[in-house]
């Protein structure tokens, strides 16, 4: 890809002047700026695909049809929110720490769209390749918690503190497990690189390593504060929580900066666990947008569905729940690749065969163990208090 | 769901707590505001009576007297009553009670909110003051000489 | 077990998922051509050769239809239905009215004399701005003569406005609602579709002899205690 | 060592996404455990009870629907009985089955406020709220039916209801028996069930009988500690005694037992307005103005009646001096007791379960504020 836009620019730069002292310098860069500049609109069209969909999504679980006013079927609905919030009043509160208040929006955007400068959009179409980036994604992830407690002690609100606090414990308790779950894969590709994961086998990543996938999914719903972990703008509570006091654009950013999120995960888990841009008929780039807008769906519906969960059983789930069910996936998958070494003809259906029949169980034991008493119904007719039991003195005496 | 007969009951509390009834007829029973505590103790506890729900708790403005409402009812008999007490004669003291919150809890808000609207004092109360209007407010709203005229009340809480 | 009760609760949002939706568009709606020829009645070439702009924006269901919403016949809308032939300036209802906000003036004079005392109304004015609309007024009214109205949409800038006076009273188009009327519900009234087949004999009781009047407002009313 | 924490006072004002209403408490935290709170309201209060001093008795019915308005029929009800006791009238047999079925009907639509509402606060983004309040739409039409208004339906009057029932009424009120119990269904499959409402609301703001009966608590709350104690039970007005239904009581007084309580509450009341059906006969809703003129004078005297409102015992105290409007009228608000406790019951939990057993409780500011 950077070379295809490389030679181009290289052809185009001859026409005019044949030989220039600094000609790789300025190629590199302008090709570079080109590529930048399409991945990130490609997210920022994706994001406002995204905004769309997902309130007209949300109505239709609601049976009720969601945004239709602008354009047909409510289309311009996202850029109607993006025009208006760019000439909101922009507020910064008295006692705010203005350059960290202002700083907090861009800490939480701009590692998001970092992170699509290493998923592959098809065969060959990517902007960047290197051969860590899956440490790379894990690394960039990280600094939205940084942001957010940036807004929340900037903006010098009691509340907003609150969510703050609360998101980098999840935030921070949430980065093992998810980082524990690839080490799976790696074993069998051993390789860090993400286009070798993703030919490296026609058969996806989530049937060979089921526990894995359910883990790095929940884990990326916790870093994307999405429901069942939406701590940090908790409605009911906190009320947007570090976002209380930002208006205008800077509330924009930070709410583009959640969508965008959202898509960034659901690429890197479509990547990494359904394989990516292969599959059979289609180009690279249909399928990947195909598996992104399935695993949206599956956010979208269960933040249509489920209730959120208290901060204590948050990390309790991180800590006792998932950590546990990664070490033993480690344990498991190891054996497995010892046993069947590269050589071996169908290595990945054994190694899949193996995870099946040892990991998947361990996912409900040990659920099992971190929910509270099942309601037994016996104690629902058990009257405590003798009603109407006595009776009062004036016929008891018989007077 | 049985009615105490107002003179049966006025019986039963005279014969355990001598001079505590002052007047009774069908329905309530009239018991003397200084006593009211010791009665109300004899009602939620004697197992004839039992009335552990305290049901509602009023005050009417009767120009020359207050008159605090106690409406009791007993879950384990079946059973409901009214006792009355005349506080605040003459309308120069400001009219004091003994508080029931020790015996039950649910008079807490309720006497606080008569405080708040009647001006009738509820005393060892854990936090007697205002439930309902802010406390700057200037008199008691319920009262039937409490004359209403928008701009004296915003005036009034401004002093 | 963990997992099937949230399982369970997903596939009943899939279940709403494709279920109709509920709510209902209002002030209008926007629909596609097939349903834009329905409105019209018209054939969909038709609408392409006389309104090509039209037929476009059909194409992307931008076509804008209004929405009438089924009301009920006792609705109490925001306006008043007032047959000032029938009232006589009693004022029962300024006097029943919980908020007092219906005006009355009159002078003794002999002009409209009707059945009852011959008043003469200068004033009768009700601000619709402080009222709440609970009818007490429609069922004090013992002569017919003021009914609720069905109108809601009736929203404007000043408050001065929204007080009706005698003459937007009458001038206003009635169709009374059946609010504390039973008489309209008999002959299936409904302020919507059929309007009233006869205006002067709209929600008329049966007509109150002066005997009647007498007896009623008189004699029997029990002054003691 | 243990780390120096600093309590936290906040605010939770008046005006929050959650309190139901303008409800404001004072909470001070440690970290994120509640140590005390300081419940603070009257930002509604409309002086109702000084207001009915001066108004005839059926005007002071268009006061009380607007007390507890999402149960406005309940509170009529409620009124109305305490007036035809003072006045002893007695009311014609179709006007008091009209006031049945309303009255159940109404308190269907304010329990599915209050599931609605409670599960809103755990934070399913709206779900379970728009069901609730899809099913509470069909009811509010057949009040509109019944009574030209939604919500500020002042539909009885002394001695019955104000207007026989239109023919349309009857249609939608039988399909709405039919298609309701299967709604609930719908509703409990995505609620109950659901594992991390079971791990928010379970063993949360726990209360014993000994401890509610004392805060003089009444209602679901009442029930959902194990005492039987339901008013149409204990003390039938209307004719609740010629209906049979149950009472659904459970023992373990915490979050979830309240919210099931509820679910169960509406299909019991969904019986009753079944019977009532049957046993409705046509005849005169109400007595003629010449028995029971537009402006009652009862005779003098005072009383009080209570019956189970959606939230508990709403009872209504009436002292009348013989004249045209009540000398004192005095509403035992449920919603105002049954916060007493709230207190004790949230010192203690998180900060998450704080609007949880709030929404619990189920209170509604009218009420409380009068």
């Amino acid at each position: 890809m950077f070379e295809f836009i490389y030679d181009i620019l290289q052809f185009f730069l001859h026409i005019l002047i044949t030989d220039f002292k600094y000609e790789n310098f300025l190629l590199t860069l302008l090709s570079g700026i080109i590529i930048a500049f399409a991945v990130i609109n490609a997210v920022l069209g994706g994001v406002l695909a995204l905004i769309w969909g997902e309130r007209r999504l949300l109505g239709r679980f609601q049976q009720r049809s969601g945004p239709n006013r602008w354009g047909p079927q409510g289309i311009l609905t996202s850029t109607a929110d993006a025009v208006k919030v760019m000439f909101k009043e922009d507020i910064i509160p008295e006692e705010a720490d203005k350059y960290i208040f202002n700083l907090a929006p861009l800490l939480l955007v701009v590692p998001v769209f970092i992170i699509f400068s290493v998923i592959p959009f098809g065969i060959g179409l990517y902007a960047v390749n290197i051969n860590v980036s899956v440490l790379f994604i894990l690394a960039v992830t990280s600094i939205s918690g940084l942001s957010i407690i940036c807004a929340a002690w900037a903006s010098a609100n009691r509340i907003a503190i609150f969510s703050a606090l609360r998101s980098v414990a999840m935030l921070i308790s949430y980065e093992i497990p998810v980082g524990l779950s690839l080490v799976g894969i790696l074993l069998i590709t051993e390789s860090m690189s993400v286009m070798d994961i993703v030919n490296f086998h026609n058969m996806p990543f989530i049937l060979i390593q089921p526990v894995a996938a359910v883990v790095f999914f929940l884990g990326s719903l916790a870093e994307i504060n999405r429901t069942p972990f939406d701590l940090t703008e908790a409605e009911s509570e906190l009320a947007a929580g570090y976002q209380n006091d930002y208006s205008g654009m800077k509330w924009g950013l930070f709410y583009l900066g959640e969508f965008a999120a959202a898509i960034a995960a659901a690429s890197v888990f479509s990547t990494l666990f359904l394989g990516g841009p292969n599959g059979p008929i289609l180009p690279g780039i249909f399928w990947l947008t195909i598996k992104v807008v399935a695993v949206l769906f599956l956010i979208i519906w269960i933040r249509a569905t489920w209730p959120r969960f208290r901060i204590d059983q948050v990390l309790n789930l991180a800590w006792k729940g998932l950590f546990e069910l990664t070490l033993v996936n480690i344990v498991v998958t190891s054996i497995a690749v010892i046993i069947w070494p590269d050589g071996e003809s169908n290595r990945m259906i054994y190694i899949a065969l193996a995870n099946w029949i040892f990991v998947f169980p361990f996912l409900f034991i040990i659920f099992r163990l971190l929910k509270t008493k099942n309601y037994d119904d016996n104690d629902i007719k058990k009257v405590t208090y003798p009603v109407g039991s006595d009776k009062p003195k004036f016929e008891k005496a018989g007077n | 769901m049985k009615n105490w007969n107002g003179i049966t009951l006025a019986k039963e509390i005279n014969s355990h707590l001598e001079k505590s009834v002052l007047d009774s007829n069908d329905n309530d029973v009239y018991v003397d505001p200084e006593k009211i505590y010791q009665v109300m103790k004899f009602l939620k506890e004697t197992s004839g009576f039992s009335f552990d729900l305290l049901s509602s708790i009023t005050a009417v403005d009767y120009y020359d007297h207050f008159e605090v409402v106690y409406h009791l009812k007993s879950l384990i008999t079946l059973s409901k009553a009214t006792i009355k007490a005349k506080v605040g004669y003459g309308r120069q003291d400001e009219p004091k009670i003994q508080s029931v919150y020790s015996l039950w809890k649910g008079a807490d808000f309720q006497e606080r909110e008569i405080y708040d609207l009647m001006g009738i004092k509820f005393e060892d109360h854990p936090n007697m003051k205002r439930i309902l209007l802010w406390d700057g407010f200037p008199g008691h709203p319920l009262r039937k000489d409490f004359v209403t005229n928008d701009q004296s009340i915003v005036e009034d809480s401004k002093k | 077990m963990l997992g099937f009760g949230l399982i369970k609760g997903l596939s009943v949002t899939l279940k709403n998922l494709f279920s109709p939706v509920f709510t209902i568009q209002y002030p209008d709606r926007r629909v596609g051509l097939l349903a834009l020829s329905k409105h019209l009645d018209k054939p969909i070439s038709k609408i392409l050769t006389e309104t090509p702009k039209i037929f476009l924006l059909g194409l992307v269901r931008m076509v804008k239809i209004p929405v009438k919403i089924d009301q009920f016949p006792r609705f109490r809308g925001n306006e008043f239905v007032w047959y000032d032939d029938r009232c006589t300036a009693c004022a029962s209802c300024a006097k029943y009215c919980p908020l007092g906000i219906i005006e009355i003036v009159t002078h003794p004079g002999g002009e409209n004399m009707q059945a009852g005392e011959n008043y003469a109304i200068d004033k009768f004015d009700i601000d619709t701005g402080r009222c709440m609309f609970c009818g007490l007024c429609v069922e004090a009214c013992p002569y017919d003569a003021l009914h609720m109205g069905t109108d809601f949409e009736r929203g404007n800038y000043e408050r001065v406005n929204l007080v009706l006076d005698k003459e937007t009273l009458i001038s206003q188009n009635k169709n009374p609602s059946s609010w504390f009327r039973p008489q309209f519900e008999e002959n299936e009234y409904n302020p919507w579709e059929k309007d009233l087949n006869n205006p002067k004999e709209a929600g008329r009781h049966e007509k109150p002899s002066y005997q009647n009047i007498k007896n009623k407002w008189v004699s029997k009313r029990k002054l003691d205690g | 060592m243990s780390v120096k924490s600093e309590p936290i006072t906040i605010n939770l004002g008046p005006q929050h996404p959650s309190t139901h209403g303008v409800f404001r408490m004072r909470v001070t935290f440690d970290g994120e455990t509640i140590i005390d709170v300081e419940p603070i309201f009257g930002y509604l209060h409309r002086g109702s009870e000084k207001l009915a001093e001066e108004r005839t008795y059926t005007q002071v019915v268009t006061l009380t629907d607007r007390m507890d308005y999402v149960s406005s029929m309940l509170n009529n009800q409620g009124y109305i009985l305490a007036l035809e006791e003072l006045a002893n009238i007695d009311p014609k047999p179709r006007g008091v089955w009209l006031r049945m079925i309303a009255s159940e009907l109404q308190r269907i639509a304010s329990h599915l406020v209050a599931i609605g509402f409670l599960i809103q606060d755990l934070g399913a983004w709206g779900t379970p709220l728009t069901y609730s309040m899809r099913e509470r739409e069909k009811i509010l039409q057949m009040f509109e039916m019944l009574c030209g208004a939604r919500i500020t339906n002042s539909y009885l009057r002394p001695g019955g209801v104000f207007m026989d029932a239109p023919l349309q009424f009857w249609e939608s009120l039988n399909a709405f028996i039919e298609d309701f119990p299967s709604k609930v269904e719908e509703l409990e499959n995505l609620l109950t069930s659901n594992e991390i409402i079971f791990s928010r609301t379970k063993g949360v703001a726990v209360l014993t009988a000994e401890q509610a009966i004392n805060a003089s608590i009444t209602g679901p709350i009442l029930r959902s500690t194990g005492v039987d104690w339901d008013l149409r039970k204990t003390d039938p007005y209307d004719y609740y005694d010629q209906v049979e239904f149950d009472i659904p009581t459970h023992t373990a007084g915490d979050n979830y037992s309240r919210y099931l309580l509820r679910v169960q509450e509406m299909r019991e009341s969904l019986r009753i307005v079944k019977q009532c059906v049957e046993k409705i006969e046509p005849g005169p809703v109400r007595p003629h103005h010449d028995e029971v003129p537009n402006l009652v004078r009862p005779p003098k005297g005072d009383c009080y009646t209570a019956i189970e409102g959606s939230k508990g015992e709403l009872g209504f105290y009436l002292v009348s001096d013989g004249s045209i409007s009540p000398y004192r009228w005095h509403v035992r608000s449920s919603s105002l007791i049954n916060l007493t406790l709230l207190k004790d019951m949230l010192v203690g939990t998180l900060f998450g379960d704080l609007f949880v057993t709030f929404g619990s409780i189920d209170i509604n500011m009218g009420e409380v504020d009068r």
